[in-house]
């Protein structure tokens, strides 16, 4: 049975990401988990220098969902190299780093410096986080910004470049097809909705910084719609995200059209969540005679629904 | 290195309306465990709730060899996870993750150990009197609650050999007041040169009070703090505490793994 | 203690209205509901002639909340007219009613039928279901078509005019402001997220349309932060729904900035849950020695949070 | 008029690995329900899962003084509810909501009324045939089920003096096969004259079936079909069934207010 399946250049042993900022520097869990055990790691973003993020309270518990509000704190992407990367090359972990910007050049030279670096898999391009004012997000929410970035830092690096998508837009299709346009090897969705809580009692908001971002499996179901869409749309592979709390859900996205998929919150439930969804996935393709796993994604058949549609 | 045990609950006591005492067969954990660690449990499948929740660990039971069989857990009604612990029946399983975090630094005689607990905060103190009391330490704890009926184990503390001084709000056992109180006048007593380390656990105004006469009067402190902790293992960034770095700057700390204990002084208590 | 709420000239003897789709056309609920009890109710979305709708399966539970696609199946505005407006007249219900169309001169054309009428509170706009293919969100996720069908529809009636908008934008304010621009007298929000599951054992998708709306508490915190936001930029009354499931959510969203809020899926899981929503509200507002209701209406406090930020 | 009440769980019985039998303490609902008729149950609080579900009241218990007292449900696991359901426990509190829904239509001698169930599709016919042989109609039950262990309450079926036809998939009882070939035999066989009621109640491919061999034997058929329902109220429009109307034209016509029972002739089985 084949697990693997490939981004771009970047040949996963399995489907199974750890998603960015659910994962610290992946260093953080290799006592739980064997960091070669996962198809890869993305870790936290990371801007050029230092962010201490925002005040906590930093996440609050929602129906069947999480928000939060970390403000990327981060230790900047040259103490990454130097303190964090060691590490992960000699655990064999595949590594991912989201990359975060407050402006293009930003963005630019922390992938110029990630690609000099030895040990990084892929960059992936966090334009997508609803949780800081500046950057990211107004990029993610334009599509020539979008386009910008990724063209921008595909000029500087041979590494897979995926930028990660915000959901938080009418067309995510169309910010697929311009990251596809711009160069990138395959696109990332989603990151958070902007979502907010609020205590009745103080009538303040939950989290310090008002908003955050909303994750869990709350948001699975548009997220599956969102990775079905741009499956429709663009050619490079989704590695979809949003909710994955078991096999089942992993299978859900790539039968929706993601070739690789990110687990972040549920990994907050059960750091021993990747072994699980290894034997799950294992266990589905055994049990429907599948070779490879990647013979599964994007196999949804709507035909049934639409017969039983046009029979209304 | 935590591991995860789906525990079985031995024993579930009602201590209050609001808090209870639940025995949860975790050998693994038991065993490892040092005094301010703690556990992320999640006492029901699904999601709701969804997250895990933290929990020092109260007591370590053993069995007649001696050997860690079992931990407890001291919890107080606050919400939805702490609800289903109190609800939780004798055979169900919790999931139980640990021990986490940097615990206790235990001093040795002749330092005294004076321990500040407020409310649930008595939790990790149980384990902490026992290993302080194994090396002949003088300890104290001060101890604050609402009212008499909440303040706990006490006989297991005095068993101990621990001396305890009670602060209730409602003046229904010991002073009334706050435990900062005592605790202010028993530092200001004491002679300078007689060492003293303090350990603090309970609402952060407790805390922050507590790191504040511990600095007037000098004396080291180790404060267990409570954030909120979406993962408890490093991952998540959501437990931080503003604490000062060797640079003087301000830096937020996981406190899920650079703590819960914390030295008070490199707080930045705002 | 004070409940009314005023949405334009029409003033509702308490903030609660059953949202359109989850409440029939009422009359299903004489026999559980006292009617008049509630301060409204919209009824399901109609369009000029009658509509089967989609086959079905048409909704599947998700985390915390389902998908829907009805496929707006209605028995059309005339029979609305004639055959429930009269019992919901007898027992006093308050009623608004969502009027769909497929072409700008439906809208209209239903809302003049209905000014005609007897018994009718209001209009709600919906211009925001995801389920259809023709009209309706076509509208809703253009701010000119937003624009366009609302001050069409406001010449041709004196009933205030409510816009219900989509989640499924970027921008939600922008289409607030339009609808206000329009001549609206309120908007309400949101309708349901565009969304989907797929059973992973047929890989077919789990409900007839391929995809439908999310609703339900998996939701609320997008949509409070969506009500928090038009709040922000329009003057109109807001009525804010998503994921309301006791009195605590209600005062949520008006503590976000909604005057009144509508109840949907909440109402399949407790159909007696609207006596507990009056009774819920009125002790907070006791607690909390709050006169009035409206009083509450955006008075959400985000100083200490800018406060706490600006230390970090 | 449907009543919402916090049932509690007076008994819950395993009948296997997949069905139990609980009894709910719901003496208004029990009192009004007529057969064929539902209840719609959540046995969480909470949202996981968020719905309620639709259960067919199987039995009608009474206190000593014949007044009724409680209802049952017989249950089968196919997803998070039913596994709450096989879960649980007496003392535990169950929302129910009914009794809701378009009854069967009970005949007279000389008609009989012949029911055929399969599977868990047996619910509606306990007190189906408590009310026709009240009335002293000969009564029939067809009952299908995958082997001889699923086949429940034939002893009570047996002792109202209800004729059984089983089948069993693996042939461990009964004929080997499914319900509706016995069904087809014996309406062949009999007397057209002889009047006789179909009662059906089960998967809908053996619904479908049923009501062909109705149709092809001009019986009367009356289905209780299953959909999955939102509210059970006529509230959300999710529980519809492609009907004839009197137009001839396709309607979707909401089981839960105009069914579960439905004449299976009106309906388009597509
Ligand atoms: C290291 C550590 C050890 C703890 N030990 C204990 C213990 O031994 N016994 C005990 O009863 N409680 C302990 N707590 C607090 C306990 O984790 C919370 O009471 C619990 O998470 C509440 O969960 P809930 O679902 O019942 O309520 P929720 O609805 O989750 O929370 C209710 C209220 O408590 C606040 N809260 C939630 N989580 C935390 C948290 N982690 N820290 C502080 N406040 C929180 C929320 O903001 C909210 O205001 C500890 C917390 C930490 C961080
Ligand atoms: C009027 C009526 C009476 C019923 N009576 C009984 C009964 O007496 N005993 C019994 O065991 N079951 C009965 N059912 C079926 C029962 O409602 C479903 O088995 C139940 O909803 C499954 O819930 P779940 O959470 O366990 O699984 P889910 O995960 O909700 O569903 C599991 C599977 O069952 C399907 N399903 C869900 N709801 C329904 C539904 N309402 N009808 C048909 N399929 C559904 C789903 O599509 C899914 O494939 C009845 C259904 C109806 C409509
Ligand atoms: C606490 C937290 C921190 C996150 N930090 C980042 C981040 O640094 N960069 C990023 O691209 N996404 C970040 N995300 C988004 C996740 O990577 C992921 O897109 C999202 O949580 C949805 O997946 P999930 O539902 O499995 O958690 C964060 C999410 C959470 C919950
Ligand atoms: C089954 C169902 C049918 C709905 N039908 C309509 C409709 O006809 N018109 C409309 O404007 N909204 C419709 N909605 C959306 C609701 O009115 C409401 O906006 C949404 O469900 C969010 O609220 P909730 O989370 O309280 O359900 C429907 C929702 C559901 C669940
Ligand atoms: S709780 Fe997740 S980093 Fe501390
Ligand atoms: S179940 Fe809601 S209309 Fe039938």
């Amino acid at each position: 049975m084949d697990l693997s399946v490939r981004i771009g250049s970047l040949l996963l042993k399995n489907p199974l990401i750890a998603a960015s900022g659910c994962f610290g520097y992946g260093v953080e869990y290799a006592d739980v988990v064997d960091l070669s055990s996962l198809g890869a790691i993305a870790v936290k973003g990371l801007f050029l220098s230092e962010r201490e993020g925002h005040a906590a309270p930093r996440i609050v518990e929602t129906p069947a969902g999480m928000l939060n509000a970390i403000g990327l704190q981060g230790i900047g992407v040259r103490r990454f190299v130097s303190e964090k990367l060691p590490e992960l090359r000699a655990r064999n972990a595949t590594v991912v780093v989201n990359v975060c910007g407050t402006t293009l050049d930003e963005y630019v030279e922390v992938s110029r410096i990630l690609s000099d670096a030895e040990g990084v898999g892929a960059i992936e391009l966090n334009i997508s986080c609803p949780n800081i004012k500046e950057g990211g997000i107004q990029f993610g929410c334009s599509l020539n910004g979008t386009y910008d970035v990724v063209s921008a830092v595909r000029k500087v690096t041979r590494l897979p470049v995926i930028p990660k998508l915000t959901p938080n837009v009418t067309d995510v299709p169309s910010f697929a097809r311009a990251a596809e346009e711009g160069g990138a090897d395959a696109v990332s969705l989603v990151n958070t909705f902007l979502a907010m809580v609020i205590d009745i009692e103080t009538r303040q908001p939950k989290i310090s910084n008002v908003v955050g971002g909303l994750s869990g499996p709350a948001i699975r179901p548009i997220a599956v719609r969102m990775v079905y869409e741009c499956r429709q749309t663009v050619r490079i592979p989704i590695i979809g995200m949003g909710g994955i709390a078991d096999a089942r859900d992993a299978l859900e996205f790539m039968i929706a059209g993601a070739t690789a998929v990110q687990v972040g919150t549920a990994n907050f439930v059960d750091p021993f969540i990747w072994t699980k969804l290894v034997d799950g996935i294992r266990d589905y393709l055994q049990r429907h005679r599948i070779a490879r796993v990647s013979d599964l994604v994007g196999t949804i058949d709507t035909h049934a629904s639409a017969t039983e549609r046009s029979g209304v | 290195m935590p591991v995860d045990v789906a525990a079985e609950v031995i024993v579930n006591r009602a201590l209050s309306a609001d808090y209870n005492l639940v025995a949860l067969a975790a050998p693994a954990i038991a065993a490892a465990a040092a005094p301010g660690q703690f556990v992320m449990l999640k006492a029901n499948a699904g999601f709701d709730p969804l997250l895990r929740r933290p929990f020092s660990i109260f007591e370590i039971l053993r069995d007649g060899g001696g050997t860690p069989s079992a931990l407890t857990i001291l919890s107080k009604r606050v919400g939805p996870s702490t609800n289903l612990l109190y609800d939780a029946r004798a055979g169900q399983r919790i999931a139980c993750l640990g021990p986490i975090g940097r615990p206790f630094t235990i001093v040795d005689a002749p330092v005294e150990g004076w321990m500040i607990a407020g409310g649930v905060g008595l939790a990790p103190f149980a384990t902490l009197a026992e290993s302080l009391r194994a090396r002949r330490v003088e300890t104290t704890l001060f101890y604050g609650a609402r009212r008499a009926a909440e303040l706990f184990h006490l006989d297991f503390f005095r068993a101990l050999g621990v001396a305890l001084v009670l602060t209730t709000e409602d003046g229904s056992a010991g002073e009334t007041g706050r435990v900062v109180a005592p605790l202010d006048r028993k530092l200001a007593a004491r002679d300078r040169q007689a060492p003293v380390m303090l350990y603090a656990c309970g609402p952060e105004a407790m805390l922050a009070a507590t790191a504040r006469i511990a600095a007037r009067h000098q004396r080291p402190c180790q404060v267990s703090v409570e954030r909120v902790m979406g993962c408890g293992l490093g991952g998540c960034y959501s437990c931080v505490v503003p604490m000062r770095g060797e640079d003087g700057g301000r830096h937020h700390v996981r406190s899920c793994i650079a703590g819960p204990v914390l030295a008070a002084d490199q707080i930045i208590w705002d």
